[in-house]
């Protein structure tokens, strides 16, 4: 039995996260977007927590709402002209379609599937605590290969990304 | 010894790929050697080929392909039998014919002669593969010269007939392929002789199926209503060297298939299509007889002829019985030498006057009296007249179908009368008639190579009409176990 | 980590070192370093490594059980170094619209390496990592030209793809629930239990992941972003794109639906080989259709790849118990279609470096202008239609074949549209062909590749040929590789 | 004389075949050689022919057979070739290389100058082997395709002056005439082969009765077929009119003596398979036969161009022959056929020699020839005699055998013929007048060029007219005491012969009284002009149009048949719906793929959302369509 | 489903729902940089479900071992997704430069 707490938080971030990408949808102001889903970002992040994935939680606030959002917003910025609008292209019934599609198709398999779950006793011995350490060693050890091969990626992005925007030399 | 007659066709094109460009008319001296030489190797082996023996003879073979555990073992075979060593000569003489014929040729003559030795290459690759993957490689290695001779040297549409030849016969062979991998899936190889020996019995798809898969590539190439219309298209707008090699023995390689390899491995669907065959048969030849009527260009009179003549092959092919094979066998090799001079002859007649419409010629034996003869004797074997080789197989085809399929037996006999009406109106029209002044400054065919070309196609056609034992000899031994297969005479 | 299992990745590493002195040498040299003799140096050594790695190399998984060094990696390997090194010997004319030549072949050999990695991996986050990686490289290199089709090309490349990405993402994580590893073999005997109650998941999983890898691979409906990306992208990228990352795709694909989803022995086997048929199937029909029409010649080389995703995806669906001759004739095909398909690119690169058009009108008497670039092209084309003697004939044949040989007449049914898909292909290839032999041409000015490309191409047509006609060899290779992956 | 070997037969047929040969080619350059061979290889053939014929009568008439050679194998069973003598063999190779020899001599002169001299000669040597072949026969298929190659030769040489457009016409008209009846011989002989599998005449003959009634119904009415074209029998006679546009020594050779007796010969040697059919068949050829008789001389009294007179009076003759043949006459109908071979020979070449004088063979154009050329009118004269019945010429006696043999099986077919042989009498004098009497009317260029006033022919032509003159009117005795009938009926096996008629008097009494009616009714007309023949004409109504129109025969079957109904109807019809529907589906499947291409192309919009949509309904699609695949069980 | 008994399914069909929502951003909205909002609440999603599976998941056959992978995995998003980012923002700029806008609608100079 969950405790009710985590019933509440579950309902409460789920809402926030649920409604902050539905407000990032319905919004006109594209610098209004960016901070819905910042704010879904963060519901994420809570959402995280009550999985008990205290490190993830932290690092979503650092990496999407931080990061990432700051991003947006440069982008937002660096295209002045655009930077209001939010609206919709022709495609958007067909994004509702889609996305109503997608939402159901994995509401259906994350109901009808018989997961191979925990349960009881087990189940709480997956209340995982410091997870960082154990990560950390992952990242280190067995996973060491794509941690470089991550640190490659970031390194190809930022020389692509300067590659792409520099201004020409002559 | 075959897979010399193979190579050499290539062996020129190796030669003339590397000739100098201002030595370029050489071309057509290398084509015409290596096209002689193939030409001798097919006679001599005409003159060794045991007719007493059973099965193949001169076989040469390796394993080409080496994975037959996973049911993708193809061989390199090549071998003949009584069926198709004549087509082999008869591409031999072809060959030859079609080079003399193209000696007047300039447009990019290299070119030209390297094209046109791959084409024999390729077709005799056919007559001579005894493996279904490999059959169907030349099968398809034909398309591209063929595609290229028309649409670079072709006249008229020539680019519209040159894509409508390619894409009927990709389309055609395309399901025949399906056809050859659901047959070679049981037994685990695509030699042609295992597979009639044992034909496969459980298929994926039903028999009867598959038999009409391969059967429909067989089908359009010969070709039959109501899939010729590409034929007048190709032969209208091909140069006549191409014309001579597609009525001469490309449109064999349909009926060849069909007693290679669809009456020896499928005989019951045969059995049970027989009827289908020979209606489709008998109507192409009422049909295709009946157009010809109508046609207002020489090539394209030459053209749907063809279409009712080949409907004589399958004919005999759907009577399946020993006598109608020999007759589609006959057929073939005669529709070969015939209509492949027809087209030597309008050839000749269109490289002088520029023009095939009929209604633009008239009175043409004036002014060449040599080609209106050779013409009309042409015109005599193709119209069935007894003495020329037309006949005999004609006679040897209705011999074998009349008990089995009377009415489409009688509607081709008809077809002959038909035959006689447009080859004797339109030599009427196009040689007699008083001296025309448009074509007073004609001359007669007067180069050595258009007469040794109509020289060497007249020889057999009148030595087969006069004495086809020459060659009903050696056909018979290999239509022999085919019609054993399907039980027996007729 | 340790380091004794660096000889498991010997290639990769050294393709991402060479990344690095590209770079740092264009840095510091004042991008006056020979970039791309360089680049085709670090691919040498690459492929040096990649021979020793397959003669006395390990052959069993390594890292921690997420790499693997086997003969299906060994045959990626070399295929992606062969394709990167054509691609980066003949982009000397075509990179004229990109500036920026040290970032360029250092993204390349990145791209390429992940690639090499993404052949070896067998575990879900280093091929997910690996994937983003080499995706990430073309999406810049797509739109490194920055014109107006560049940036375009990029923009569509990099947003459809982060969709992929994301699809492929959620099947990935329907897998990690169902088996609670990411480990293909952890993955492989959960399905070797065949867990009926999983069997939704499992199905949405791998048509996620399909559609994730469907996206490399260029398959309809995952292939939309082609035929502009093709168009839009520097042609020596669009060339490096039709095949390492197509080749990459079914090296991926192959190696989870086999090694991880059980191959034909799968209790979903059936379901997964219909997929692929559908897919097949369906992108053959609409990359051949949609050809027909086209004007742009790398966007009809763009459709080309469609249709020919189709064929290759044949061999995807042709799943047997027990059987690789699937996989085997993927690879045949992938191989045989490396050869083909770069040749024809090299031969645009170099019409569209004298030419400086893509349209296909300026191909008329291409002979006369440039023999030697005609024909090669028109035998690529050849091969890609399937006519005999070139390569591609066989690779089709020994697709369909592998096809029939399940035994299932759905099979034959597919077997049936891909053989008349080809003669749909027909039409618009030789019609290429057929214009650039045929046809006057609107100048007379002449024109020679240069002696390294002509060598390429030689090269290209060579192989064409040589697997056209002796198939044997690559053939063995193919089902030796195929055979690891059970 | 001995025996004649093997090799001097086969020699009656390679001859004149090696010298035609020799003629088209050797000789082109020297044409008047290839004339001069021509007459000394058709002078061997006549020899050969006669020893043949010393040899035969030596044999009394039976067979000499000799061993076939095998032509060609049709699966195991060999079809073969060989050469049979026999009493109806040297008959016929008498009169062909007789005719033939005469005709060869006359045609030195009357083709003197023109261009295609040697080629002439070359046809005449085809054409004459391969009449020789068709006689020599001993298999039904050497025969045909023999009668196919007297066919072909006998296309070239109606078309000889093949400037000439009206030419080119007949001779095709004549070739795909015969060949429509060659079409139901073709089926008949292919029937032989399939009902009874041997093509040796004398073993069919011999074991025709064994073949059920179906089959020897089958078989004799294709084998009739092919008579009627050759022969030119109802209703297939519309060719040869036509084909008077050759040389007229060919029409004497080939259009009156030989080649359209070959229909007549072809039915007398397989006369016992005729017989053993049911007596339908019969009566259908006797039928045939009797139109085909009326009909032609009915035509013949109308024409006004002398050798269309003689080419309907010999439709009309033939017509006789196979009544005869028919009514079961057959020593009848070869008896009429040898001498009609000869008076009708005379009477072309004399046409001939006729039109060489006046430049026409249009009669209007003609007259009072007797005075300028009198070989020639008496020889004519003498040819007409004999034809019309006239006792005691050669014609008198066949057509008198004819005659009888109606008169024993049927009074119509009686009728029939008495009332013929009135108009024979008649058209044949109302020709002569025309031709010979009154004034000159001037002629006309002659068909090879020069112009001429009235002359008599030189001796080259005027000597085979001679020498002709002989047998038409003295061959009729050789059988005055039934030896011929007995010598040719020895062809046939044991249980068909007949036996020797004796006259009958009555009969030769009508026949006379019905000739000589007729020549006095044209004496009348034509002669005294008592009734001028405008004036009868005019009394007759539409009957003499409708005459001169050939019974609209010729325009049914050019006009309405080949031209409005066959060529553009049925063909117009197939080529039509092959042009617009057959290659309309073929371009329609091309178009439909390109715009289907059109269509698909278009999805791909440009616009980036568009392709992620795709991707995942892609998705979604393939997961739905697999889950039902899934719960429908098709995964097992 | 016990609405209180907050299991593996609640959470699959947040993230369901996250994922579908993301996509009707990434679909509907005509600039670039809101598309890639929704991609990037589309990773969020799956990012989601990992760590719940991580949180509740056995697994059909022999138990995990290393049940953080999930954990492992969803870092990796995290950086992919930066980068991705990154690169998609300067692509942005880039198209930006050219053509003055970022409206999926217009940058469609390459079509059929």
């Amino acid at each position: 039995m969950t405790s009710i707490g985590i019933t509440i938080a579950f309902y409460a971030l789920s809402g926030l996260s649920i409604g902050a990408a539905v407000a990032v949808f319905l919004t006109r102001n594209l610098l209004h977007a960016v901070i819905f889903v910042i704010l879904a970002f963060i519901g994420m992040a809570g959402l995280f927590v009550t999985l008990s994935a205290d490190f993830l939680a932290v690092s979503q606030v650092m990496i999407y709402a931080g990061a990432i959002s700051v991003l947006l917003v440069f982008a937002v910025m660096l295209t002045p002209y655009a930077s209001r609008d939010n609206g919709n292209s022709l495609f958007a019934p067909v994004g509702v379609l889609v996305g109503l599609g997608f939402a159901a198709l994995i509401g259906f398999v994350a109901t009808q599937v018989a997961w191979p779950v925990f349960s009881g006793s087990d189940l709480e011995a997956q209340n995982f605590t410091g997870t960082v350490r154990t990560i950390g060693g992952a990242l280190l050890g067995g996973y060491a290969l794509p941690f470089e091969l991550a640190s490659v990626l970031l390194l190809a992005a930022l020389v692509g990304a300067i590659a792409l925007v520099r201004e020409d030399e002559r | 010894m075959l897979t010399t007659f193979l190579l050499l066709p290539l062996a020129g094109v190796l030669m003339i790929a590397f000739l100098p460009k201002h030595r370029e008319q050489d071309a057509r001296v290398i084509a015409l050697v290596v096209a002689l030489l193939a030409f001798a190797v097919s006679l001599v082996a005409f003159a060794m080929f045991d007719r007493t023996a059973e099965g193949y003879q001169f076989v040469d073979r390796f394993e080409w392909i080496r994975a037959s555990d996973v049911g993708f073992g193809v061989q390199y075979i090549v071998g003949v039998d009584g069926l198709s060593l004549p087509m082999i000569v008869l591409t031999g003489l072809l060959s030859v014919a079609a080079i003399l014929v193209s000696f007047g040729v300039t447009l990019r003559t290299r070119e030209y002669f390297i094209w046109l030795l791959v084409l024999e290459t390729s077709v005799a690759g056919v007559f001579l593969s005894l493996d279904l993957i490999q059959f169907f490689l030349f099968w398809e290695l034909e398309l591209v010269p063929m595609y290229l001779l028309i649409s670079i040297w072709g006249s008229g549409h020539k680019e519209y007939s040159a894509m409508k030849f390619l894409l009927y016969t990709i389309g055609g062979s395309a399901l025949m392929l399906v056809g050859f991998l659901l047959l070679g899936l049981k037994a685990g190889t695509f030699e042609i002789a295992v597979l009639t020996e044992a034909p496969p019995t459980e298929t994926l798809l039903p028999l009867a199926v598959i038999f009409w898969f391969i059967i429909g590539a067989f089908l359009v190439k010969l070709p039959v209503f109501p899939l010729h219309t590409w034929l007048p298209d190709a032969h209208t707008d091909a140069p006549t060297a191409v014309s001579v090699m597609l009525a001469g023995v490309l449109l064999k390689m349909g009926g060849y298939g069909i007693l290679r390899i669809v009456l020896p491995i499928m005989p019951q669907q045969a059995q049970q299509f027989g009827m289908v065959l020979a209606t489709l048969a008998g109507f192409s030849v009422i049909y295709g007889a009946l157009i010809t009527l109508r046609q207002r260009d020489l090539k394209r009179v030459v053209a749907y002829s063809s279409v009712s003549h080949m409907g004589y092959v399958l004919l005999g092919i759907s009577a399946l019985g020993a006598v109608g094979l020999n007759g589609a066998a006959l057929q073939m090799f005669t529709h070969g030498t015939i209509t492949g001079l027809l087209f030597i002859m309008v050839g000749l007649i269109y490289d002088r006057a520029h023009t095939r419409q009929i209604a633009d010629l008239s009175g043409l034996m004036h002014r060449m009296p040599l080609i209106g003869t050779v013409l009309v004797i042409t015109g005599f074997a193709a119209l069935g007249l007894p003495g020329l080789s037309g006949f005999v197989a004609e006679l040897t085809v209705f011999l074998g179908t009349l008990e089995v399929h009377p009415v489409a037996t009688i509607a081709a006999v008809f077809g002959v009368v038909l035959g006689a009406g447009y080859i004797l109106w339109t030599v009427q029209r196009v040689l007699a008639g008083p001296p025309n002044e448009r074509w007073a400054h004609l001359t007669d065919a007067d180069k050595w190579w258009e007469h040794t070309a109509m020289a060497g196609m007249l020889v057999a056609i009148v030595l087969v009409g006069v004495y086809p034992r020459i060659l009903t000899d050696v056909v018979s031994g290999g239509i022999a176990p085919i019609a054993a297969i399907l039980g027996g005479g007729s | 980590m340790n380091f004794g299992d660096a000889n498991y990745l010997g290639p990769a590493i050294t393709l991402f070192a060479g990344a690095g002195v590209v770079l740092g040498a264009d840095v510091f040299t004042d991008r006056r370093a020979p970039a791309r003799t360089l680049a085709l140096l670090t691919i040498l050594a690459a492929a040096l490594c990649a021979v020793a790695q397959a003669m006395w190399g390990p052959t069993e998984v390594g890292y921690g059980g997420i790499i693997r060094s086997d003969a299906f990696s060994s045959f990626f390997t070399f295929l992606l170094l062969a394709i990167t090194a054509a691609v980066l010997t003949a982009s000397g004319g075509g990179l004229q619209r990109v500036a920026q030549a040290g970032e360029f072949y250092a993204l390349v050999l990145v791209s390429t390496a992940s690639m090499v990695v993404l052949a070896q991996a067998q575990e879900l986050i280093t091929i997910f990592v690996a994937i983003e990686t080499t995706s990430v490289c073309q999406f810049i290199l797509a739109g490194l030209a920055r014109d107006d089709r560049s940036a375009e090309a990029g923009l569509k490349y990099l947003l459809t793809g982060a969709v992929s990405a994301a699809v492929l993402l959620y099947g990935f994580a329907f897998l990690f629930g169902l088996a609670g590893s990411t480990n293909l073999e952890d993955i492989a005997t959960v399905i070797a239990g065949a867990p009926e109650g999983g069997r939704l998941a499992i199905i949405a999983a791998f048509v996620m992941v399909a559609a994730g890898l469907g996206f490399k691979m260029a398959l309809v409906p995952f292939q939309a972003w082609v035929p502009d990306v093709y168009q839009g992208a520097p042609t020596p990228v669009t060339t490096f794109l039709s095949a390492a990352s197509k080749a990459a795709g079914f090296a991926v694909t192959l190696r989870i639906f086999y090694t991880g989803l059980g191959g034909g022995d799968s209790f979903v086997a059936t379901q997964w080989a219909m997929m692929f048929a559908l897919f097949a199937a369906v992108s053959m029909t609409f990359g051949n259709l949609a050809a027909i029409q086209q004007t742009n010649v790398k966007r009809l080389l763009g459709y080309s790849s469609i249709a020919q995703a189709g064929n290759i995806a044949v061999g995807l669906a042709a799943v047997a118990s027990g059987s690789t001759l699937g996989p085997s004739a993927v690879l045949f095909f992938l191989g045989t279609y490396a050869a083909t398909n770069v040749g024809a690119f090299i031969c645009v690169i170099v019409v569209s470096s004298r030419v400086g058009s893509d349209d296909l009108r300026d191909y008329a008497g291409l002979l006369k202008r440039s023999p030697g670039v005609a024909l090669v092209l028109s035998l690529c084309l050849l091969s890609l239609t399937g006519i005999p003697p070139t390569a591609g004939f066989l690779a089709k044949l020994y697709v369909f074949n592998a096809a029939v040989q399940t035994g299932h007449v759905w099979m034959v049914a597919l077997v049936i549209v891909g053989v008349l898909n080809t003669a749909i292909s027909a039409f618009y290839y030789l019609r290429w062909a057929r214009i650039m032999l045929l046809d006057e041409p609107r100048e007379a000015t002449t024109f020679m590749p240069s002696g390294t490309v002509g060598g390429l191409l030689t090269l290209a047509a060579l192989a064409v040929l040589f697997f056209g006609v002796n198939p044997t060899p690559l053939i063995d290779i193919a089902r030796r590789a195929a055979a690891t992956l059970l | 004389m001995p025996t004649i070997p093997e090799a001097a037969v086969w020699a009656i047929y390679f001859v004149p075949l090696v010298t035609g040969a020799l003629c088209a080619t050797a000789f082109r350059r020297t044409p008047l050689l290839a004339g001069r061979a021509m007459i000394t290889a058709m002078f061997v053939a006549w020899l050969l022919a006669l020893w043949t014929l010393q040899t035969v009568i030596g044999h009394h008439g039976e067979a000499i057979g000799f061993d076939p050679i095998t032509w060609v194998h049709l699966g195991d069973i060999p079809i073969q070739f060989g050469a049979r003598v026999d009493g109806l063999t040297a008959v016929m190779l008498v009169v062909v290389t007789s005719v033939g020899l005469l005709v060869q001599v006359y045609s030195t002169e009357y083709m003197r100058g023109d261009g295609g001299y040697y080629r002439y000669f070359a046809y005449m040597g085809l054409f004459c082997s391969s009449m020789l072949g068709l006689v020599l026969a001993s298999s039904l298929l050497q025969l045909f395709i023999f009668w196919e190659l007297v066919g072909a030769s006998s296309y070239l040489l109606i078309g000889f002056w093949f400037h000439r457009p009206s030419a080119a016409a007949a001779a095709k008209k004549a070739f795909i005439v015969t060949r429509f009846g060659d079409f139901g011989f073709f089926l008949g002989v292919l029937l032989v082969w399939v009902s009874a599998g041997t093509y040796d005449m004398a073993t069919l003959n011999e074991h025709a009765t064994e073949l059920s009634a179906a089959a020897l119904t089958g078989i004799s009415l294709g084998l009739f077929s092919g008579a009627v074209g050759k022969s030119a029998q109802f209703p297939l006679h519309i060719w040869l009119p036509d084909a008077m546009e050759g040389p007229t020594p060919v029409s004497a050779l080939i259009h009156a003596a030989t080649m359209v007796a070959a229909g007549v010969y072809l039915i007398a040697r397989m006369f016992p398979l005729f017989q053993a059919a049911p007596e339908n068949v019969h009566m259908f050829i006797a039928t045939i036969g009797g139109i085909t008789a009326l009909l032609a001389a009915s035509i013949g009294v109308v024409s006004t161009d002398i050798k269309r007179v003689l080419a309907y009076s010999t439709v009309s003759q033939l017509g006789y022959m196979v009544m005869a043949l028919g009514l079961g006459g057959y020593v009848a109908a070869i008896f009429h056929l040898f001498t009609h071979a000869f008076f009708k020979a005379l009477l072309f070449l004399g046409s001939g020699s006729v039109n060489h004088a006046s430049g026409t063979f249009d009669m209007r154009k003609m007259g009072g020839l007797r005075s300028h050329m009198p070989i020639t009118f008496w020889t004519f004269v003498i040819g007409s005699l004999s034809l019309s019945g006239v006792f005691p010429l050669a014609g008198f006696w066949s057509k008198d055998e004819i005659l009888a043999t109606a008169y024993e099986a049927n009074p119509i077919f009686f009728g029939i013929t008495v009332l013929v042989a009135f108009l024979t009498a008649f058209y044949m004098f109302r020709a002569i007048f025309l031709t010979f009497f009154g004034t000159y009317q001037g002629g006309e260029a002659s068909e090879h060029g020069h112009s001429s006033h009235p002359h008599e022919s030189p001796m080259s032509m005027a000597g085979p007219l001679l020498i002709l003159a002989v047998p038409a009117i003295a061959v009729g005795w050789v059988n005055l005491d039934g030896s011929f009938g007995h010598f040719i009926e020895a062809a046939l096996p044991e249980a068909v012969r007949q036996g020797h008629h004796e006259p009958v008097a009555l009969v030769m009494a009508i026949s006379t009284v019905a000739a000589l009616s007729g020549i006095a009714v044209a004496t009348a007309i034509y002669f005294a002009k008592m009734p001028a023949s405008a004036s009868i004409r005019s009394k007759l109504g539409p009957l003499p149009g409708i005459i001169e129109r050939k019974y609209f025969m010729d325009d049914l079957a050019e006009d309405i048949l080949v031209r409005k109904v066959l060529y553009g109807g049925i063909a117009q019809a197939c080529e039509l719906f092959d042009r617009y529907v057959v290659d309309g589906i073929v371009n329609g499947i091309g178009w439909a793929a390109r715009m289907k291409g059109e269509v698909l192309r278009r999805t791909i919009v440009g616009q980036q959302q568009a392709y992620s949509s795709l991707l995942l309904a892609g998705v979604l699609v393939a997961v739905v369509v697999l889950f039902a695949l899934s719960g429908a069980g098709l995964e097992r | 489903m016990n609405p209180l008994e907050i299991t593996l399914g609640h959470y699959l069909v947040v993230s369901g729902i996250v994922f579908g929502l993301g996509i009707a951003i990434a679909l509907s909205k005509r600039n670039a940089i809101a598309v890639l909002m929704g991609i990037e609440l589309m990773l969020n999603a799956v990012n989601l479900t990992f760590v719940a599976f991580s949180r509740f998941g056995s697994a059909f056959g022999p138990e995990p071992t290393q049940p953080l992978v999930g954990h492992v995995f969803v870092v990796f998003v995290l950086t992919v997704a930066a980068a991705e980012a990154a690169v998609a923002l300067a692509m942005a700029v880039l198209v930006y430069r050219r053509r003055e806008t970022v409206d999926l609608d217009r940058i469609n100079l390459m079509r059929w």
